[in-house]
């Protein structure tokens, strides 16, 4: 509790202090920006509109997340959803975005330094446009994370974790690919963020699902997992039509400005990319489950939109279906292999989703640029060098990623406690963490299940 | 007096009702359960782990009726229970000692209907 | 399942041929384009943001449809949802595209035949982005489906006619309308969809429940139907919300470029008559049933959203109540008569809603035009000819989307089936088509119910 | 029933009337506005699209009310937020909107009286566009009603309610500030309506709240407030996000053009004013009751945005992270003030949220405006004046609105009554508003809950 | 030992529930039940077609206690509970051969309270 | 016959089915209910008002056997189903007097597995 009022205490502060400073600035009205280039209008409003799309996909992750995971939980996860939104905005306000696009003498292939608090010349319209844009994405890798340690990890441990990834872990590499870092000058690209948000978010849930353990129950003596089946699959479903459709706002407002009408080609792209995914894993868990598994494919749809993230402006349509194809596959096989061959608890599928996926985007797109759009050309079209830089960003964006986060939640492992207790885990966080429950007027009940023998 | 439960498909509730109704029976308390006796479980499957939901949601309809009624309820419930097929249910009878209406105060056969 | 790997290979296949294809294309980056008009940047992103909202409909109808809709389906109409939206958008992208605007030398008349997989010339931005705004109609037409056919046919079914009726059946009628038909020809209007959307769903819907036959326990042995109230009306209005949210993108994308003022009358019209329709449905039920009726309501809204599609460019605010008071009591009046007259069990009002005011909004259109926009004048404003073009066009989309769909139904019942068994139905189709419950941690239950005597 | 009969034929009778009226118009079709000033295209899709995105927002609204509140409720709450939005859009457009910002010789400054029924002049794209936007405000205003006064109010008194809310108070108001009254006269300023929608909106819900009394049960004899938890935090968090999203829309559009580039500026502050009245009410009910409060956080995003509502285009980002602090700090206080002090229920927090924050918002502008954007500068920075200006305007927000509150529900009171039946009340609305259950398929229990000795 | 079986309105509940902390009744096992008797359906309405949900939500209290506390809980649930109305409900009386506390093992009138 | 009553927690229905099953006690019914005894309630919050749930989710097992089996079952369910903190639960164990199987019409012991 002393804690807590410190740190209420010292936000109060710095935030009076901050008023305090004469306003300095560059062109925060716009007028001038507006004058130099009268296409700015059309621009601005491109791209937030685009980002309010993004901004959008909070709610589909939160209601994925909650549907696919069980009632007891469901407050705890909302709550968490709306926090790492706040918490991630204010941490790439303050920090973030300084260290994403500021810039640094000498340092700047690594991080940048500049624009704390939007403050002096970040108070900007061309600026803050910008970090508009870009902090709906730092919430976005954040919140990949809640999936992956739901329903078992301590809220106050994933407030800080949505803090430091926002303020420092998605910034870093993010400048290196975005900011005009090393892997920027090594040619690697990333159209909308494949592998600067979702491979990022990826390895960071799988540290953290890594750290806390499966939940109680998910694992037989012998390792035999157990269906833990989430509590609305109307609602998760909901998530994934609310993410869709933000998505089109993600990777077409990645243009950042109005002037291309390849925008066109990126939402068709986007579309069918995901539409091949659905129907991939529809049709793939029929033939091996016998019936088309309606969760499974969900998260489909959003393993083939995250694929064609980063190739969605350099690939043609009938790459996309094929990206989404493999996408589809790689989300039914990903799930699988974590949860039947390294015993890795992902409650909603986060790793597979946008680890996985994350990384075979950045392949894609170094495979299948098909040269048409910024003379981006990938290695099926003769570019092999571009295949290289791009499966090295891959394997970067993984150790920095994964690596970074086992520190993250290993420090607090050992600090203060990543996982709440048995007794709380069994009778849901809802009540553990915030004293409630979601459904107080439902009587619940818990599936009695046991495992295919 | 007797308190009847019947444990029965959920699918068959309107039926029985009806049928009770049509031999004057109304008064009834009626709850969701899950049961499991013979019947083997469901198959089911979430994110690729089958398991089988071992329970099947049944509905019991519990009835306090006078000793002479026991019988014809029984026989009632049973046929339009029924579908020969396992998982169609149990009754059971377990005697009751009083009983009292809360509106009246009644008590005994008087306060059944 | 060996069917289905089969398919799964040619699927591959077939996209890897494509892959093979060289790359051939009219003004794939958009350029060119941009060059010859400058006004298409604004062009794109009035289209492409209208298309995102017409893609989120989607939501909206999966929401109704389960909210009006027992528990024991929920997860089923999720999933059906999920898919005719992919399947749709592969088979628009393959084949019904090229069907409904391609052009085919002498047979324009009838239909279009250029433009398969969005190949060869049709990698364009112009193209492309028409190929984006009328792939989430055709997929909308096949929604609309779904709906009329829930709680009893089989999954498999419904996805071989959410293909067809996205690959042929939708894109011919609207070829005729929009693509330079034969009705075109004769002077058919229908601005955002009333008749090319709406009706041709509707009376698809109108088909595929007739040959399915009501839900077990719909009606009484004397006929009369009982009421099977739905399991969710928070989730079902909150798809009437989304809908009429996402009506505007379809209603006001609908002039295809961005260069009309007139988008806010178009926008002022939606809003009117969905209200009106609206509140005539709540009055009328209070009055013809004692009490406001909430579903009946939610769908008065969708009818009014409906019936003011085909004309909401040409006619006026007031106009706009007019047709909305109309298809709040066409909502409520045709929901009784397929309910208790000739028995078609629609369960969540499907054909009343866009079925009969998809016709009422052609024709509406042809009464009402004023003669403002376009110099569309309608039979109040005594131009009785175009009216008469508009009544053919309600004739039309009825033989053809009815009679194909007599046809689709019809083929599938006598070859693999379209209906669960009833055990199965009994049951709920989440356990029987998909293996899993929608709702697993809650106590489920059955209203126990009988008709009014 | 016949009343209501006789008001149905009313309103055929009228809306036919009004399509006797031959054409008069402005510039119906845009041409001409278009040819004047060519950048009117963007300026028409910006606002539209934000106009789409606060209807959205109805959404939001009713999912935080039925969240909130008892599952016994939901389909009513539904219903009333349905019929708010419809009835809204129809008062508005025959009666609000000529009085908000119609003009009256010499009365001007009271209120407008032109363009009823957008008919004549009115029947003009710029007029409709401005219509558009303004009703979508409307209905917000008239929807904050429905949570103070939900779980008890009769439905029927609530139509009422809505129509003269929006016919009558809402736009009176609006119209000495936004219409060109006498309060804008006096120079006072309110950038996107955190005083002419949400402090008119809440006073509007104290007065509702007020006259009603609390729900059964509400409080102990001793008069200590007991809890009467939501039936569904789930779709109450999403609600807040859905909020979230089209409040962009609501401060960014109010730009009214697209010709300022300051919609980032606004952006950014409307986020972070969110967020940080988020975290702050997260931290200060963690400090307070030993957890974070999942609703109140809920409620305290919300309370953010009503109150960076009227400054956001005029304050800076660090300011608006103070602005959100203190709406945060009001959310929790004001809930707490009103429940365990003046004891009026108000069960989803209207009157914190948008009355107390609306106030707020009203002053944080005189404060904080750093007059950087627009000239506009507030007692921060040396401008002690207009601060005065901003005081009187909340003093006169709050004698209308809650003043014309108490009339309105006062006069209901006495002549046909307010409240439903205790015996209603305790069944729930559902059933006796609408003769149906929102959730039949799932088991119901109600919390049994003693208060904290 | 007898257990008791209240068949309440659901809106009494907390009622009930007090009157019997107050004599010191506090352990009890409460769930939900919809149950009928005398009392005629609510009629409801779904896209209208009206329809009568002849069962109402109950609530059912079961209590397990010593025979000398009978007639004291069965008279102070039926003062809380009763309103006069119909559907009030029920209270069943139904004798109890053994009790065992899960936790200690005890057994009879020692596992009651 | 007997019918035994076991009022457990839902955390410990899988461990008392699994041990159920070991000594092959298939048969059960099973419905989710409330209950209080000793166990004070869990204090929860609703926008600051803190109020205590005194009601905990608890798992009602219900199981028809025949006289001999009572004392086995009741040591299994109350091996698996303790914890030794306070909400463990209770076993009633209450008489019957018939059973009937809906599908068949057997009665007695025949119709209980
Ligand atoms: N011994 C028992 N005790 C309690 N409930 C039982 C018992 N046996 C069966 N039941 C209930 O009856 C239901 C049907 O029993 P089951 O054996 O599956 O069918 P059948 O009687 O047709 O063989 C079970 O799901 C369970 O709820
Ligand atoms: N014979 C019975 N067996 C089981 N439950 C009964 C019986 N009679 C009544 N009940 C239960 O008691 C409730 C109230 O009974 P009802 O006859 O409606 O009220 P009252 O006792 O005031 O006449 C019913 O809804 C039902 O749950
Ligand atoms: N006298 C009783 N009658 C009916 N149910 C009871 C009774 N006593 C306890 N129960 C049930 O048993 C549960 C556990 O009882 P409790 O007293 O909390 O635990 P313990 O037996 O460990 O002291 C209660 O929640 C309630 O459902």
């Amino acid at each position: 509790m002393y804690v807590r009022k410190n740190i209420l205490a010292l936000l109060v502060v710095a935030c009076l202090g901050l008023c305090a400073v004469p306003v300095l600035a560059a062109d925060p009205d716009g007028t001038a920006t507006l004058e130099e280039d009268p296409g700015k209008a059309l621009d601005f409003i491109w791209v937030l509109v685009c980002g309010f799309m993004v901004m959008f996909m909070q709610a589909g992750f939160s209601m994925v997340e909650t549907g696919f995971t069980r009632a007891k939980n469901a407050a705890n996860i909302m709550m968490k959803n709306l926090m790492d939104f706040s918490v991630g905005a204010l941490a790439y306000w303050a920090v973030g975005f300084a260290v994403m696009y500021g810039t640094m003498e000498g340092m700047n292939w690594l991080f940048g330094w500049s624009g704390f608090f939007l403050l002096g010349d970040a108070y900007d319209v061309t600026t803050i446009e910008s970090w508009f844009f870009q902090m709906v994405f730092a919430a976005t890798a954040a919140t990949i994370v809640s999936g992956s340690v739901s329903e078992r990890c301590k809220f106050s441990t994933y407030v800080i974790a949505s803090a430091v990834i926002t303020a420092v872990i998605y910034p870093v590499y993010g400048h290196w690919v975005w900011g005009g870092g090393w892997l920027a000058g090594l040619g690697a690209l990333d159209f909308a963020g494949s592998g600067v948000v979702h491979s990022v978010g990826g390895w960071l849930a799988l540290a953290g699902a890594l750290l806390l353990g499966p939940r109680i129950g998910k694992y037989a003596k012998d390792g035999t997992p157990r269906a833990i089946p989430g509590h609305s699959v109307t609602l998760g479903i909901l998530g994934v039509f609310v993410l869709w459709f933000g998505w089109y706002g993600f990777n077409c407002g990645s243009t950042l400005n109005a002037d291309s009408l390849r925008i066109a080609v990126i939402a068709a792209n986007t579309t069918l990319s995901a539409a091949a995914a659905l129907v991939t894993a529809m049709l793939a868990t029929w033939a091996w489950h016998g019936k088309p598994d309606v969760s499974m494919s969900g998260n489909a749809a959003i393993g083939g939109l995250v694929a064609i993230t980063a190739g969605c402006a350099w690939v043609n349509p009938q790459l996309s279906v094929l990206i989404g194809i493999v996408a589809g596959l790689l989300v039914v096989v990903g799930v699988w292999f974590l949860d039947w061959v390294i015993h890795v608890d992902d409650p909603v599928g986060a790793i597979a989703v946008h680890g996985f996926n994350g990384a075979w985007g950045l392949l894609a797109l170094g495979l299948f640029a098909d040269g048409t759009y910024g003379g981006v050309t990938g290695l099926l079209y003769g570019n092999a060098g571009f295949f290289g830089v791009q499966a090295l960003s891959v394997a970067v964006s993984f150790a920095w990623a994964f690596g970074t986060g086992l520190i993250l939640f290993g420090i607090m492992k050992a600090v203060i406690g990543i996982r709440v207790s048995a007794a709380e885990e069994l009778q849901g966080l809802d009540i553990g963490e915030h004293g409630m429950s979601a459904y107080p007027n439902f009587v619940a009940t818990e599936h009695a299940t046991e495992v295919k023998r | 007096m007797k308190k009847i439960e019947a444990v029965i498909r959920p699918t068959k509730f309107e039926d029985v009702k009806s049928a009770l109704e049509a031999i004057g029976m109304v008064s009834m308390t009626v709850s969701e359960v899950k049961g499991r006796g013979e019947q083997k479980g469901v198959r089911q499957q979430w994110r690729g782990a089958e398991y089988v939901a071992d329970f099947f949601p049944k509905t019991r309809i519990e009835m306090v009726v006078p000793d002479e009624k026991v019988d014809e309820v029984i026989a009632v419930i049973r046929e339009a229970a029924q579908t020969g097929q396992i998982g169609d249910g149990k009754i059971f009878v377990i005697p009751v000692e009083r009983v009292v209406r809360v509106r009246t105060g009644e008590e005994g056969e008087a306060a059944l209907r």
